[in-house]
């Protein structure tokens, strides 16, 4: 009976969006125009073609950066990023006080895989680390940025703790380094926001820019920004996935 | 033909996502998901988005995975 | 060829929503809302494509005319906000089953049917 | 001392954000070398500091509205903090509500363990609610949503019994459910105008309804306002609430009282107003607050928790607001929003007096209760003006804004409405005089009876503050409706917002 109701009430959901965005949404693929908001005197578009226009320019009239994705997401929409830094440090803080992690990766069992697996995942982490570094490095001028970078890392230390256990893992890089690493991110955004304050106008007011698009120290701050939510988010994650695995007496 | 490509990535991404709906067992239902995530970080890279493609494959594949199997195996793995 | 975005955009959040509504294992439950939330994003990123367009991402070989891209590339805003969504649905998986797994073990079962003891 | 105002509106919700940030390393510093007092200390002082902030913002951008974009980027492409009467209200209700209730725990939490998460949460909670006040943009606004909300459902969660997980289990769900819907909205919003900037949608959302509303944007109006409702505890969605309530630790039920149930609305409120305009979702809202008040009230009358019985009153009470706010004239609007900050005192009020009852009887089940007026007597003065204003009994404030709510809603035509609005209010006066008897007069209960305690002024200290509120906002209502006047101007106007974001 639930499942006919949840079953109908979806269907109707679903069908009141197929009929609303095949009669009003812009069609696929035909990105700048908005079909609605084209009328004789106006031309209004999508804000996306500015900030297209603009990223590529050097400051102040854009970023100064070939990744448009990393300047929005670092230039024009940086308070979002740093809400959504909170956001994860405030998951983290939750799960942490969810299960207390200290007392127990003491009981955990040491369960680990084959000596194949082993030995491909102590091959393969180091290449995911250097992996996850360009990433963050290299974030305003190629795809990436500190997001996927930190969540890179932290995929290769799960590796490594899926090989050869938790209390392996955690050896390697414990919890005091990963809530370091977060707390530092975290402040890390923080200041260099205030900074906005004393070398521009506003707070996260792009500083530090140095010309030359395409080069790595063109935008330094943007390289800071993107190693500090690296290390958050590798931290952050980190912190996640070990909660959750040890603690509720658990193994892996 | 690139057209047709991306099509039967969403189909496929529906299709492993239904399965995994449907399945009773939650392993293979995870698994399935982590299959159709992984589809949808493809077509995320076709549809130029390669930012959200590495996001996509690294939080879809791994880290969600991670979680809810640990999940499952603290609780109950039929449904 | 007609192109499936939309539909399988609708359908994925019509399998989400009927999971959560009807599914009654918690943990199902929680994989409906990341389904729900993956239709979200892919309609936004749909919403955002061009046709023949290219990643918003400048080349190296228009480094020297980079005004071009704007003709160019797909829409960059959708991609930072899905970037944004993404991270806060991993936030909410984690804590909905960290959740989950304590009530499990205080009382030894995942559906929700049961989790009624708040009642007067 | 008056700080320069340029930055104080950022600086309004950086500081408790920093405040939460290093509050986990601090408190393993604390805890080293024992000193985790003053750790709760500095966490109050950055709340007070929030707070006059806050204060700081409020008089000197009062009646204005000012625009400070984040990172100097102009307002359609980059975020901007928009200042309006509406944010300066909301921000002033939940600043004061969060100092209170920050000071009452220091004394009511102080022997718990997983403090140092425990206010790490709460400052986040706070930055959550003042940013999705201040903010003019509609992702950041999802985005700071998605903060305060986490962040609740973790503190609901936070004395790890059987109940507080399943209720934050409750709400995760439903909650995230609702964000979901919100985040559908706004997908849809973008997909229509291409713009997340409030001030720019409005002006696109005017262009494209030149003729009538598409299809879309209509679903996008109903994903928000379900989403929003399902946030705030509307009828058909509030399963979770009472359930929340109940599981949640005293400070956090009342931060979430008084907090984030009016950020819910007052966000609702501004996308409705502003981008929708007035008239088009008035009768929805109309319709909504009356059944939430009238299945509030009804499902409070059955209640023999306390905390239950509270959590329906809340409901019951956000239905009064929905229905001042769908009314839609003037007197209408500036009453609701008015009963919001009464709803968020007087509620307060109320559960801080639940909690002091619950942390010395150890039960909050009416039936064990039972002549604590003799045990507790400032208790029991404290909770009889916290009901005599709850049911709007006229020195106290409740009695304002609710007959503001019935003429306003005759004003516009709506006799019939309004009239069955002014029946539930006897609803009310039933249900919070059987609570008091219950509680405080009749035969004492055997944990009444052995009880023997001390009044823990600290803790009755918040409750006086808010017992002065009632009295000064009950004699003096001008107060109130002066706070609201800009707040009202510019959701009757949204012109004025416009031309403040686009000079």
């Amino acid at each position: 009976m639930q499942k006919k109701l949840a079953l109908l009430m979806a269907v109707m959901v679903g069908l009141l969006l197929i009929v609303g965005i095949y009669s009003d949404a812009p069609s696929y693929g035909a990105f700048p125009d908005r079909p609605l908001l084209e009328t004789e005197d106006n031309t209004l578009h999508s804000i996306g073609l500015p900030i297209l226009e603009g990223t590529p320019q050097s400051p102040p009239d854009g970023l100064g950066v070939p990744n448009v994705v990393t300047g929005v997401l670092w230039g024009y929409r940086a308070y979002d990023t740093m809400g959504e830094a909170t956001v994860l440090f405030t998951a983290v803080v939750s799960v942490s006080m969810l299960g207390s992690h200290a007392g127990l990766l003491s009981i955990c069992k040491i369960v680990g895989m084959t000596a194949i697996v082993k030995t491909v995942a102590s091959l393969l982490t180091p290449f995911l680390f250097l992996f996850g570094g360009y990433i963050i490095f290299y974030g305003h001028l190629t795809p990436g940025g500190g997001f996927p970078g930190g969540v890179i890392i932290a995929a290769a230390m799960v590796l490594l703790l899926l090989a050869y256990g938790v209390r392996f893992a955690c050896s390697k890089i414990g919890f005091i380094p990963c809530e370091l690493g977060e707390e530092i991110g975290a402040i890390m955004i923080v200041v260099i926001g205030i900074g906005g304050f004393f070398t521009g106008t506003y707070f996260l007011q792009p500083m530090l820019y140095f010309g030359g698009l395409g080069d790595l120290l063109s935008n330094v701050q943007m390289i800071l920004l993107n190693i500090a939510v690296g290390l958050k988010v590798a931290g952050g994650m980190l912190i996640i996935v070990y909660t959750l695995i040890s603690s509720f007496g658990g193994e892996v | 033909m690139e057209n047709i490509f991306l099509n039967i990535l969403l189909l496929l991404v529906f299709l492993f996502y239904f399965i995994a709906v449907l399945v009773e067992d939650l392993l293979y239902s995870i698994i399935v998901l982590t299959a159709g995530s992984t589809a949808l970080a493809v077509i995320f890279y076709i549809l130029q988005a390669p930012d959200i493609a590495l996001t996509q494959a690294a939080v879809g594949t791994a880290v969600s995975t991670v979680l809810l199997v640990n999940a499952v195996n603290k609780t109950r793995r039929k449904e | 060829m007609m192109s499936l975005n939309f539909p399988v955009v609708v359908l994925l959040f019509t399998l989400g929503l009927y999971c959560i509504l009807g599914k009654k294992n918690i943990i199902k439950i929680i994989i409906g809302l990341s389904i729900m939330t993956d239709g979200v994003h892919l309609l936004l990123i749909s919403l955002g494509y061009r046709s023949e367009g290219i990643a918003p991402i400048v080349p190296s070989s228009m480094l020297e005319n980079f005004s071009e891209i704007a003709g160019l590339a797909v829409d960059p805003v959708p991609q930072a906000l899905v970037l944004t969504s993404i991270v806060i649905n991993v936030c909410i998986l984690a804590l909905a089953l960290s959740l989950a797994i304590h009530k499990f073990r205080q009382q030894g079962s995942t559906n929700v049917q049961d989790f009624n003891n708040l009642k007067n | 001392m008056v700080l320069d105002f340029f930055h104080s509106p950022i600086l309004v919700i950086i500081i408790p954000l920093i405040g939460g940030f290093i509050t986990p390393g601090l408190s393993l510093v604390a805890s080293k070398y024992s000193l985790t007092k003053y750790r709760d200390y500095i966490v109050f002082g950055f709340m007070a500091t929030t707070f006059l902030l806050i204060l700081n913002t409020a008089i000197q951008g009062w009646g204005e509205i000012y625009v400070y974009p984040l990172g100097g980027w102009e307002p359609p492409l980059g975020i901007s903090v928009v200042l309006d009467g509406l944010g300066v209200f909301i921000s002033l209700i939940v600043g004061s509500i969060s100092l209170l209730i920050l000071y009452y725990s220091l004394d009511f939490m102080k022997d718990k363990k997983r403090l140092s998460q425990f206010y790490t949460l709460m400052l986040f909670l706070i930055a959550g609610m003042l940013g999705v006040s201040y903010t003019g943009d509609i992702f950041n606004l999802y985005v700071f949503f998605e903060i305060m909300s986490i962040a609740s459902y973790a503190l609901i969660a936070f004395y790890r019994t059987s109940d507080s997980i399943e209720a934050s289990l409750k709400y995760i769900i439903i909650g995230s459910l609702g964000t979901g819907f919100i985040l559908t909205g706004i997908v849809i919003l973008y997909a229509l105008t291409g713009t997340l900037n409030i001030a720019d949608l409005a002006v696109r959302m005017s262009l494209i309804s030149s003729e009538g509303f598409p299809l879309l944007s209509l679903l996008a109006l109903g994903f928000l306002i379900v989403g929003f409702g399902m946030k705030v505890g509307m009828i058909p969605f509030h399963a979770w609430l009472p359930d929340a309530y109940q599981g949640a630790p005293i400070p956090v039920t009342t931060i979430m009282a008084g907090g984030t149930g009016i950020i819910g609305i007052s966000s609702l409120l501004r996308i409705v107003y502003l981008i929708y305009g007035n008239g088009l979702a008035n009768n929805l809202l109309l319709g909504l607050g009356l059944l939430t008040m009238i299945i509030g009230a009804l499902l409070a009358l059955r209640q023999y928790r306390l905390k239950r019985l509270l959590a329906y009153s809340s409901i019951s009470q956000m239905g009064y607001v929905l229905f001042g706010l769908g009314i839609g004239n003037s007197l209408g609007i500036s009453s609701g929003l008015y009963h919001m900050l009464n709803k968020a005192i007087f509620k307060s009020l109320l559960f801080l007096l639940a909690g002091i009852i619950i942390t010395r009887l150890k039960t909050d089940n009416m039936k064990e209760l039972g002549g604590l007026a003799k045990k507790m007597p400032i208790t029991a003065v404290f909770f009889a003006v916290g009901s005599l204003a709850l049911v709007g009994i006229p020195p106290f404030n409740g009695f304002v804004t609710k007959a503001g709510i019935f003429y306003g809603g005759m004003q516009a035509g709506y006799p019939v409405l309004s009239t069955i609005a002014a029946f539930s209010a006897t609803l009310t006066v039933i249900y919070i005089i059987r609570a008091y008897i219950l509680i405080f007069l009749g035969e004492p209960g055997d944990r009444v009876k052995n009880y023997t305690g001390q009044n823990n002024y600290k803790l009755l200290l918040p409750a006086f503050a808010l017992v002065i509120a009632c009295i000064v906002f009950g004699i003096f209502p001008g107060l109130g409706f002066n706070a609201t006047e800009a707040a009202q101007e510019v959701l009757l106007n949204p012109e004025l917002y416009i031309e403040a974001v686009f000079p």
